[in-house]
């Protein structure tokens, strides 16, 4: 995995300091329009295709963004975690890790407020209300807050491995959350669908379009963090680079004193 | 319980064109320096030259940006952590617990590196403060009376490796004394110290040998 | 040295730091029970009152938390001692594992006045057939929330706007404490008949609380504090 | 110099620190946002919320307006700067005055942000009636919050173990505002259809609040800081 | 605004058996001490004497217990707080706003006594900020770039009576130098001072008159 993640990074260390470094390569293109791709297609199954739901109605679309998003939101988490476990582990340190725990983590939280909002819409046509007391939302709610707060570490300042290692260990204690949102629901006295998905509840033809969604959102994702890392590469490197000035800098206090 | 023995290192401190960074700057622009055992050197310089943030990485409190840095025998690149149980560190601040009296901090502190209650005492009377004051709260003692209590602590940890940070600044002239006696006989018996100070007259009269700080970096000063 | 010496080291030295200063004692304590006066106020409504009691209680207990994890870290950062820790070698396990231990110890204190009180202003009966549960809830969230603080407590040591940090960040992970706290005692005590069994599958997502964050807090602890 | 010009030195050089530091509005304004969640899920119940709504949405400006005030002097303490304001000579009632005008600025933005919250998460409406005694609330209720906030902040700030010892300070002092603002707010959203004239008679209140503490404190702020 | 003209007074201060205490200790137990204006005096004395209790009754932060204190002609027993916007003070902890750039607490403590911005920018070269510092918010600053902060918004502040607890501690030779020229400039212009310091030669060669506290009392010391 590392290995295409940080083909930027080997570009971008050979190149002089003036020219600019591109982030995409000819996989990530190709990953950017099958991205493109499949949405299209889950428009049209999702918005055309796809049946109305006998008490749902036309609501139910919804579900092919609101499932995968959450889905995808877990998964972004989970990486974050196996990542920062990769970077705390002594065989496998490298700032890569963190930089994908970090982006991964962003592109989490987007897709878990697109959860948020498409399910407060939701909510608004199925229950009559954006928002409700129900633990699936809350626990929703309060995941969503923990990695903003994580982003918020991340932000804290001091050494590239300083706040590698900080947000490394705040990912792997905030991702135990995760299951208790997944499982929330039967845990509570839940008003939020449970287990649909699971229990096969979905007609065949909406099963299928939930899985579209599934497969546009996973490739949109890839993308996203594909992207999103190697940006996070080249701030690091600006940030060395300011720094090679600032030394030069400093150095010069003690001509001039 | 005593300490482990450590293996006996001449080269105490070995730093080479060390950067190291507060925020985005870079307080340490390439600093090298080597410090014997049993030596005590006096680092001088302006304000902002970057003494503090030197004598933080040589404890291992600062992460080391580039270059190499090695304290007691440990490599600070690799691992911070292993040196800060055999140095000691009197930074700007005293680092005591306020509400704690003075024995109190000299014994938590000792009791670190398991120093007995004789040691404690010692340390105490060291810094003069076997009198009234042994059993008053930090919070109710004067300046100097603090840097005593706060040197009695570094004292108590029989450090290999001691870093203090104007020491002399605060005392008065029993303290100083005090404090130069105690410098000495450390040195003597083994130990390392280094020392940042503006007292010059001072500190010099005390320091084997006096480096100048600048810009980030170390300059060897001429006797 | 090894890690339990220091964590015990620790531990006595921040109970000897509060028996000098009182400070919880004398602050903390009163604030918890002038808290759930205020919600008293907030709701006056008797049934309502009793229905969300124990949310109520817990809801109190979380804000004294943030209180006390406060004062046990501002008395590390006030004259720089948390250098000074760091310099001295002591083990960051041993130190998590000391502080929350002391924090643990007054926490538990302190739920007992809250518990207390809710008898009193809420009128909360404690029934006989609950009570194991009900120990046993307070024991697990206790050292979960001990440990959680402690945690971001020392996270939230290094930065800056220090005493506004830790709410943000603790506040949302001590939030399942809370839930399976306020279930489980309210199964205790039979709120809305609910009864005893219904409890214990709350303690296992207590005790799983408690487990994750100790065993985290004690490996990590070093790189969270480390400025 | 005359006291106003000290009370708008002194105001400026809050807000610019807060601008400088951004404390409040990074991490009090989310923590606050927080604790109505929190509330809301502790209680979890939708007709008890709404009925509620009103009295949440107080008790959590009073926790907000504690984070801030101890923040407030936290900034002055930190380095002696109490000391050096009062040999500056800089008019105590000045202090107070200032100190209290940037507290009720910072104060304003943050119920605008959890009324807010309420509407979204409490499904609190406003209805047209109601907003002059809404607005007639906030503005009494946030200047006598001010006032309170800065003489009890102003009196912890000298005392030992501060952190703790504020919140035990206010909140008794601050309940009848809560209750107050509780009320108002209730007639001005017409919950339990309760209609805009009941609200009238707690603005009184709140009123006098806000005069008493405000005079009191800037005749007595002197002697309370002095330590 | 230009400060209102205050009454010439010859003597500046003038305590006689004062008795002040701090929590139930009496940091001062009779301390009689007499400043003419346009002195500089040098109080030292062993740790926990009472220099700094001493300074801070002057400033009217400390309350007379028994005895009568007189500075600048206000009555320190009837009234402490007259007399505060005409001393100005340097304790141990500067009295900076962290957050604040250095340019901002100047410029704040300047305000407090309506200093125009050329006075502030005035006191800024006085203490050598004018520099990449101006602009630096003082919690990223060196210790000694504080200390020099703090002195600058004392500039800042013209007052007629200035007290200085241990103001050479932490500063660079620079800053030192700076730090004399001022306090003599200041004295030569009218103003009065007196300075709390263990470093005797230093600040000796300061002083025009040097007394010692002792035991909360006050000695005069024998040229
Ligand atoms: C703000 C409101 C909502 C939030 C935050 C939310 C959140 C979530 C989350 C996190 C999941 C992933 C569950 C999992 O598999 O772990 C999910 C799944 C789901 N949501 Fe929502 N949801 C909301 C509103 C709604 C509404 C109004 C409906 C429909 C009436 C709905 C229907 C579903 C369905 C059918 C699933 C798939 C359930 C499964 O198979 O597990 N959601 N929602
Ligand atoms: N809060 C307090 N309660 C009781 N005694 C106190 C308190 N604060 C200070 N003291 C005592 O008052 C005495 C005078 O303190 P002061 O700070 O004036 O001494 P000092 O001459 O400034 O000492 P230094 O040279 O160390 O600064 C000291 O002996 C100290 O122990
Ligand atoms: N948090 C920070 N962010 C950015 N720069 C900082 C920070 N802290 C310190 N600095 C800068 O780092 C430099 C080195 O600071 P350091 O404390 O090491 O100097 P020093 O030699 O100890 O000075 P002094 O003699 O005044 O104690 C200073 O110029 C200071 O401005
Ligand atoms: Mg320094
Ligand atoms: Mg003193």
């Amino acid at each position: 995995m590392t290995g295409f993640m940080t083909s930027t990074r080997n570009q971008a260390e050979a190149m002089p300091a003036t020219d600019r470094a591109p982030t995409s390569t000819t996989f990530s293109r190709a990953l950017g329009i099958a991205a493109l791709v499949g949405i299209g297609w889950l428009i049209v199954f999702g918005l055309f295709l796809s049946p109305n739901d006998r008490v749902q109605k036309t609501g139910v679309r919804i579900l092919y963004i609101h499932v995968p998003s959450a889905w995808l939101a877990y998964l972004a988490f989970g990486v974050t975690g196996l990542s920062s476990l990769a970077y705390l582990w002594k065989r496998t340190r490298s700032l890569t890790w963190d930089r994908i725990a970090g982006a991964s983590a962003e592109v989490g939280v987007l897709f878990m407020g697109i959860t948020l909002v498409s399910g407060s819409l939701w909510g608004r046509i199925s229950w009559g209300t954006y928002w409700t007391w129900d633990a699936r939302l809350t626990t929703t709610a309060f995941l969503f807050v923990t990695y903003i707060g994580y982003l918020a570490v991340r932000g804290l300042g001091g050494t590239h491995q300083q706040r590698a290692k900080r947000s490394a260990v705040l990912a792997i204690l905030a991702v135990v959350e995760v299951p208790l949102v997944h499982f929330s629901v039967t845990w509570w006295r839940p008003l939020h669908q449970n287990e649909t998905v699971e229990n096969g509840k979905l007609s065949g033809l909406m099963l299928f379009t939930l899985f579209v969604g599934l497969i546009a959102f996973t490739l949109l994702y890839v993308w996203l963090v594909l992207h999103r890392q190697r940006v996070l590469t080249l701030l690091d490197q600006v940030d060395d680079r300011g720094l090679d000035v600032a030394i030069a800098e400093r150095r010069n206090e003690a001509v001039t004193s | 319980m005593e300490p482990v023995p450590q293996p006996v290192v001449e080269l105490v401190v070995e730093l080479v064109d060390v950067v190291a960074v507060l925020g985005s700057f870079p307080a340490l622009a390439g600093a090298s320096l080597t410090v014997n055992r049993g030596e005590i050197v006096l680092l001088r310089g302006p304000n902002g030259a970057g003494k503090t943030s030197l004598l933080r990485l040589c404890a291992g409190l600062l992460p080391v940006e580039r270059g190499t840095a090695t304290v007691l025998g440990c490599d600070l690149v690799a691992d911070r952590t292993s040196v800060r149980n055999r140095v000691g560190l009197l930074g700007h601040s005293n680092g005591l617990y306020a509400d704690l009296t003075v024995t109190d901090n000299v014994r938590f502190w000792g009791a670190t590196v398991g120093a007995s209650a004789k040691e404690i005492d010692a340390s105490l009377q060291r810094m003069g403060l076997a009198s009234r004051l042994a059993d008053v709260q930090v919070a109710k003692l004067s300046a100097g009376q603090r840097r005593r209590t706060a040197l009695a602590c570094l004292v108590a940890r029989r450090a290999e490796l001691w870093l203090l940070d104007e020491p002399h600044a605060g005392l008065d002239a029993a303290g100083r004394d005090d404090l130069d006696v105690t410098l000495r006989a450390a040195a003597a018996a083994g130990a390392t110290v280094i020392v940042a100070s503006h007292e010059l007259e001072r500190a010099g009269a005390l320091a084997t040998r006096v480096v100048e700080v600048v810009g980030g970096q170390v300059r060897q000063v001429a006797e | 040295m090894n890690m339990w010496r220091i964590a015990r080291l620790v531990a006595a030295k921040d109970l000897r730091v509060e028996w000098r200063s009182r400070v919880v004692t004398n602050q903390v304590l009163p604030f918890a029970a002038l808290v759930m006066v205020m919600f008293a106020f907030a709701l006056d409504n008797d049934q309502v009152l009793t229905r969300v009691a124990p949310g109520l209680v817990w809801l109190a207990t979380m804000f004294s938390l943030l209180v006390i994890v406060q004062r046990a870290f501002a008395v590390e950062t006030a004259d720089g001692a948390m250098d000074a820790l760091q310099v001295a070698g002591v083990r960051p396990g041993g130190i998590f594992l000391g502080k929350a231990l002391a924090l643990a110890a007054q926490l538990a204190v302190l739920e007992l006045v809250l518990l207390a009180a809710a008898v009193v202003l809420y009128k909360t009966e404690i029934v006989a057939g609950g009570i194991v549960l009900l120990v046993t809830t307070y024991l697990a969230a206790t050292i979960g929330l001990a440990f959680v603080g402690t945690l971001y407590g020392g996270l939230a040591a290094g930065a800056k706007g220090r005493e506004t940090l830790l709410p943000l960040l603790m506040l949302p992970v001590v939030a399942p404490v809370l839930i399976g706290a306020t279930r489980a005692t309210e199964a205790a005590l039979g709120t809305e008949n609910a009864t005893p069994s219904d409890g214990w599958p709350w303690i296992g997502l207590l005790a799983l609380f408690a487990v994750v964050f100790g065993v985290g807090g004690t490996l990590a602890f070093g790189s969270l504090i480390d400025e």
